[in-house]
């Protein structure tokens, strides 16, 4: 039982936390957001330079330091505190965690340009509707000659318009709904057969609608062992949502203290804004709910190298429990701005908003809480 | 007690209902319907409302002798709900229900013969000047400065979250004449051109990415006297008359129909959701019955005050409880950028919710309406 | 289109609402609660005879004045406000109701007991689970020369300790889940064979379980048609959910008007309690729950003559929305009056707990949700 | 970071569970697992505690000197969630949490060897004297008079709430002094016997019904100076002390234990009121690891302060929650009056949601803590 941080994790969050805090203000970020491209240039190669961040949570075998998921939580956190539009989750916890998972020479290659900076990632794993069930997607991949070739559609794939690879999941054997028969595929999205139909995200971001028709596919481009990569899929997925979990909770400590500042200087009736009761407690619930969703993303963190149903109990707990929050933090702050709060200008909106995409990202609240009970009742 | 509509409101039922089948077009119900923000946009707003006009139907609530249909309660009660039903565009009731009343009740002939007729063509459209920067649920705090000089107000200041002032020709505007007294005391009503030299209309851009507000700049714009309404400095009184005629407004006809749509979408979803929409759902049915009684009970100042503000909190935060149904409903597609919905119909759950967030803030933020709500019960 | 109460009615309210506020303080009422009767002596008799009261909403051909669904609500938000003990549901909204729909000599004989205050009644149609699907009862009773034999449990009937008869939903013909074969008897509790359990109720009011072995029923005890009661006791079910309702609307209101008193009275650190922002605010949301409460009340009354489909939605909307408005205002006034809202001396905790056994009765929220649910789907 | 138990923790589970195999009978049990109030009465908690202490576990937070068993945090944490999951009687924290650390930081030598061991022992049961009949969450403003008279104080007034005073017999209480400085000065902390000469304790009746209450009438009671905790008019300080000792107290384990009861009995209940269980399962989760930071995390007083008011808000109304699923699950059985339930096992569920209604106001209303809370994250 161990709730401290080594010294190399409070160091990592002390100086990405500064760094962002030079590097990352949000009038940056928000005209960034607006550019053609949607990033900041040059701050993902400083992450992956000047901080050496990328590397820090991989496993050492793999040209990481080891880290872990207790790093990734202590970075997406302090990414989360920005509302930082880089795709430390798509590239670095799902992408470059299912490359080094993987393994095999095609896996190094890409996974040393990941480190350096050089490459973004971006997965599509699920499809609509299969969030929490990746056994039903319908994408098909088949053996041709030496390769494969790749038929279906993955919508809103975040990161997609960035990737220079991407990670997509087909089913290569059997029927919709077996466990089996899912495999994994490195994919170049300039291949002929690939159509992006990229959009902006309330939160800023990018992503994409990706149609396959008939891809052809080098034999290299399998990752891991031929219709086994569920399981691996699955597990990426609950370390994917304890991420974003942890983002939210950065998010949310944003928009409270934001919210003490603003009602803290805000006058209304000749008094601050803050010295109304019913203000003042509608904070202090924010800061429970807070503390509730920080226990949760600790929970479901240190829980995503245990077994299956555990972790799966833990990551869905989290989702819920930091759904929760979020919704009643986010509307909280809003309406404590008051109009304000309603406005493109003020930075609210945008963590309002962001934390509306972490909601509905791999399973909403209703539908983690459906997971979580039918995973008690196997277990009790 | 009953709550049927007789037969002589059922036949004006199947009026109304012939009329929307007639004259409102797909084009229009598709902006209706998919209106993300509080009101439809001009043009199509104006266009829809000047097909009322033709029927007689623009000011339906107005006096007779100033163009008003004489409708029952039931009758005005029907009107909304079918108007909702078809979807018909929301109607900014800045025009017709705001300045409208206050001129009928305080203006001089003049004023009412210039400004009442193209109110109700729908040739004048109307901005409303109550809010400033450091002035919002705390009306009376209000600054923006109007000196008198000959036969004119100068006006120096500014008012914020002007709702569609980009598509309005004309404003009215609480000033401050006088600082000497109170807050309430000093300051005026007032009618002017927003044409006028001096103003200047600067968007704001909401988190939905719509622009529906703005802030008013005003610097030395001269506005002739002609525009008071009332006594110089005696505005509280003519703000307050409208807020309680403010008061006729009824949130549920246009929930119900969200709420439809959504139920329409809902078959084979989650069952929790499907229990949060059942929820609502009965919620409403409560919220429609009472309205029901704010329309037709009997009712003094007193619980006529309270009720109002009941009708305020439960209305907006059942709205925005329907309007997160959409979202949720919506799925992961909820996160794609909205893309001007009224126009393409993309994205309105999400722009929907996130204009509705601003239902318990606008008009009296509702923590203010719980404090008059205790502040009636206690006394 | 009409939300007006005619003269009759406002004056039945306006001498109701004198005759308790003389005759009902609530140390009598909970003296009475703690004697071996369980009832206030005198007051079941005054209700017939000095305001003629038992008469006012059952049908003229059965020598009531015809008032209805609308004099009962009146009625059950008047004894609400006092917390009442007396049988009114029991007797006369259930009771008195069914009998006169059945009609036929034996009910026109006991109604007439009824309407004079001689007899009150107790009903049991519903078993456990299956408050809201009577189909599926397990008592039954066969066809015995003449007669009946009657076999089967039935817990927790309200009044029945009470009660000089007994009105018992058994199965005569068909299987569980049959819509017919349902049939509906008047029994008398001192016939052999029957075993009335008696308990005491959170509330206060007295409840049997009662148990019939091979009990001998006459041929009269039938009422109504063989086999056919099913829509009877459906409707029957509704009328007593809208006036329960109607009830705890009363109750509410008692409540918030008590919790006003008291913390306007109260000192907390040097202030009235009800000068304390979040006090304010959490009685201005008891009120509103209340107003949204007696809007239900309204529509699933006038409903109750419509329609099955659009009745049974109204009293399942008007079920849930009263249990969320009864758990908050019920709730709140408790938490408002602090720890003396906890004693069994103030009135505060006695109404809390009606307002608990109304919210159990006929069905609770969840069971009226997803009945609304599953009649909105069938609609739709 | 790390949510597992060491080897050496493992084992020392296995030790209390082993000890509870063999010591806590299933009457013991019965009465934990059918304690509708916060604890379980007399005579089986005095039974319970001696059992305790013949294994000297009776007090294991207190200094080794005293007779604490030197544990780690762990150990702690460990011992409280297996003495919850096994249904032990919960034991009031009056006598071995509140009033001995006061004793131990506070007391003299004389006090100490007096009263310790018998608390350890179970001998003595102490009853706390705070509340008054016009002084609740507002504690400073106390009234019960004591004044000097030779090398007594004579006590005149009451205390109100006082829990289980009818089983207790010797009282801890802060009695006024002085009354000429702020409220908060002129308060002193006073320890006595329950049989002195003009104590009257009379029974407080629940809205469960139950006897757990109880006012305490002083008239011309007098009370030896020796029972003084720290100086005259220092009790404040002593008070504030104990506050801050109290903080330790975890809601999670027994919720635990209530929650996993609930779940067993729920299979095949109403889908709504499974996910509302299932949402009270992970809300527990996250306040389970809320109250293990609040074990393991270094924190300062301010970090220790908000933190505690934290979680006597979300454990109290979480605590309320399981309760009230409770009601729920047991669907009509639920308005049976209960009958003494930690003796017939009878209306459980009701008489604890009952009782528990009064978590969010005890130890401090939970509209006070989240005034604490506010403060501290304003200033």
């Amino acid at each position: 039982m161990d709730f401290t941080f080594t010294e190399e994790q409070q160091m990592l969050r002390a100086s990405l936390r500064r760094f962002l805090a030079d590097r990352y203000p949000f009038d940056q970020r928000l005209a960034a957001s607006r550019s053609a491209n949607g990033l900041p240039s040059g701050v993902w190669a400083a992450l992956a330079n000047e901080l050496g961040l990328l590397s820090v949570g991989l496993p050492e075998d793999h040209g990481g330091l080891g880290g872990g998921a207790v790093d990734h939580m202590i970075i997406m956190e302090e990414l989360g505190r920005v509302v930082a539009l880089e795709p430390y989750l798509e590239t670095i916890v799902i992408g470059a965690e299912l490359l080094s998972r993987c393994g095999g020479t095609t896996a190094q290659g890409v996974l040393a340009g990941v480190v350096s900076g050089e490459i973004l990632l971006a997965s599509a794993f699920a499809e609509a509707g299969t969030e929490l069930d990746l056994s039903h997607i319908a994408t098909r991949a088949e053996r041709k000659g030496e390769g494969w070739r790749l038929s279906g559609r993955k919508t809103l794939v975040t990161g997609a318009p960035w990737a220079s690879q991407l990670l997509i999941a087909a089913r290569t054997s059997g029927a919709s709904g077996d466990a089996s028969g899912i495999s994994l595929f490195l994919v170049d999205p300039a291949l002929p057969g690939i159509t992006l139909d990229c959009c902006a995200t309330i939160d800023g971001r990018r992503a994409a609608d990706i149609a396959f028709d008939d891809v052809h596919l080098a034999a290299e481009a399998l990752l891991g062992e031929e219709g086994k990569a569920l399981p691996l899929l699955d597990e990426v997925t609950d370390r994917a949502i304890a991420a974003l979990c942890a983002e939210a909770v950065g998010a949310m400590g944003h928009l409270l203290e934001a919210t003490v500042a603003y009602t803290s200087d805000r006058k209304q009736f000749g008094r601050d804004l803050a010295s109304f009761q019913v203000v003042r407690h509608r904070m202090a619930d924010m800061l429970i709910e807070i503390e509730l969703a920080t226990s949760a993303v600790y929970m479901s963190t240190v829980r995503l190298d245990g077994p299956a149903q555990v972790r799966k109990l833990a990551a869905s707990a989290a989702k819920a429990v930091v759904c929760a929050a979020a919704r009643f933090v986010g509307q909280s702050a809003v309406q404590l701005h008051g109009a304000m709060g309603m406005t493109d200008e003020l930075d609210i909106g945008h963590y309002f908003k962001r934390l509306m995409v972490i909601s509905a990202a791999f399973g909403d609240a209703d539908a983690h809480c459906a997971r979580y009970l039918s995973l008690s009742v196997d277990k009790g | 007690m009953n709550l049927d509509f007789s037969p002589q409101e059922l036949a004006f039922r199947n009026e109304v209902r012939a009329f929307l089948a007639e004259q409102l077009t797909p084009e229009f119900a598709f902006a209706g319907r998919n209106c993300a923000g509080i009101y439809c946009e001009l043009p199509i707003a104006r266009d829809w409302f000047r097909v009322l006009a033709a029927k007689g139907w623009s000011v339906p609530h107005w006096p007779i002798e100033y163009g008003g249909t004489g409708w029952t309660p039931a009758q005005h009660l029907i009107f909304k709900q079918e108007m909702a039903r078809a979807d018909a565009p929301p109607l900014s009731p800045n025009s017709t229900h705001m300045v409208a009343p206050v001129i009928i009740a305080f203006g001089t002939d003049e004023q009412k013969a210039h400004y009442l007729p193209r109110i109700r063509s729908g040739e004048d459209w109307w901005a409303q000047g109550y809010s400033e920067p450091n002035s919002g649920s705390d009306l009376a705090s209000l600054t923006l400065k109007a000196e008198r000089d000959g036969d004119c107000y100068v006006l120096n200041g500014s008012k914020i979250w002007t709702t569609h002032a980009h598509f309005s020709n004309r404003m009215f505007c609480l000033v401050r004449t006088d600082r000497s007294g109170k807050p309430q005391q000093g300051i005026s009503f007032l009618l002017f051109d927003l044409d006028l030299p001096g103003i200047e209309v600067s968007p704001i851009i909401s988190i939905s990415g719509d622009h529906e507000l703005n802030q008013v700049f005003f610097n030395n714009v001269r506005v002739p006297v002609a525009g008071l309404i009332g006594q110089e400095n005696d505005g509280w009184t003519v703000a307050k008359y409208l807020l309680r005629h403010e008061r006729s407004s009824m949130w549920s006809p246009l929930l119900r129909a969200r709420l439809e749509r959504i139920k329409a979408q809902s078959a084979g979803c989650d069952p929790a959701l499907q229990l949060r929409i059942a929820r609502a759902d009965m919620r409403l049915s409560a919220l429609e019955v009472s309205e029901l009684r704010m329309l037709f009970e009997e009712m003094d100042e007193t619980r006529s005050s309270l009720m109002s503000s009941i009708s305020k909190v439960s209305g907006t935060e059942l709205r925005q409880e329907i309007t997160e149904l959409g979202v949720s409903l919506a799925g992961r597609d909820a996160i794609r950028m909205p893309d001007r919905p009224e126009q393409t119909g993309r994205g309105v759950a999400v722009a929907t919710y996130l204009n509705d967030r601003a239902a318990s803030i606008y008009a009296g933020a509702n923590e203010v309406q719980r404090d008059i709500i205790a502040k009636i019960m206690l006394r």
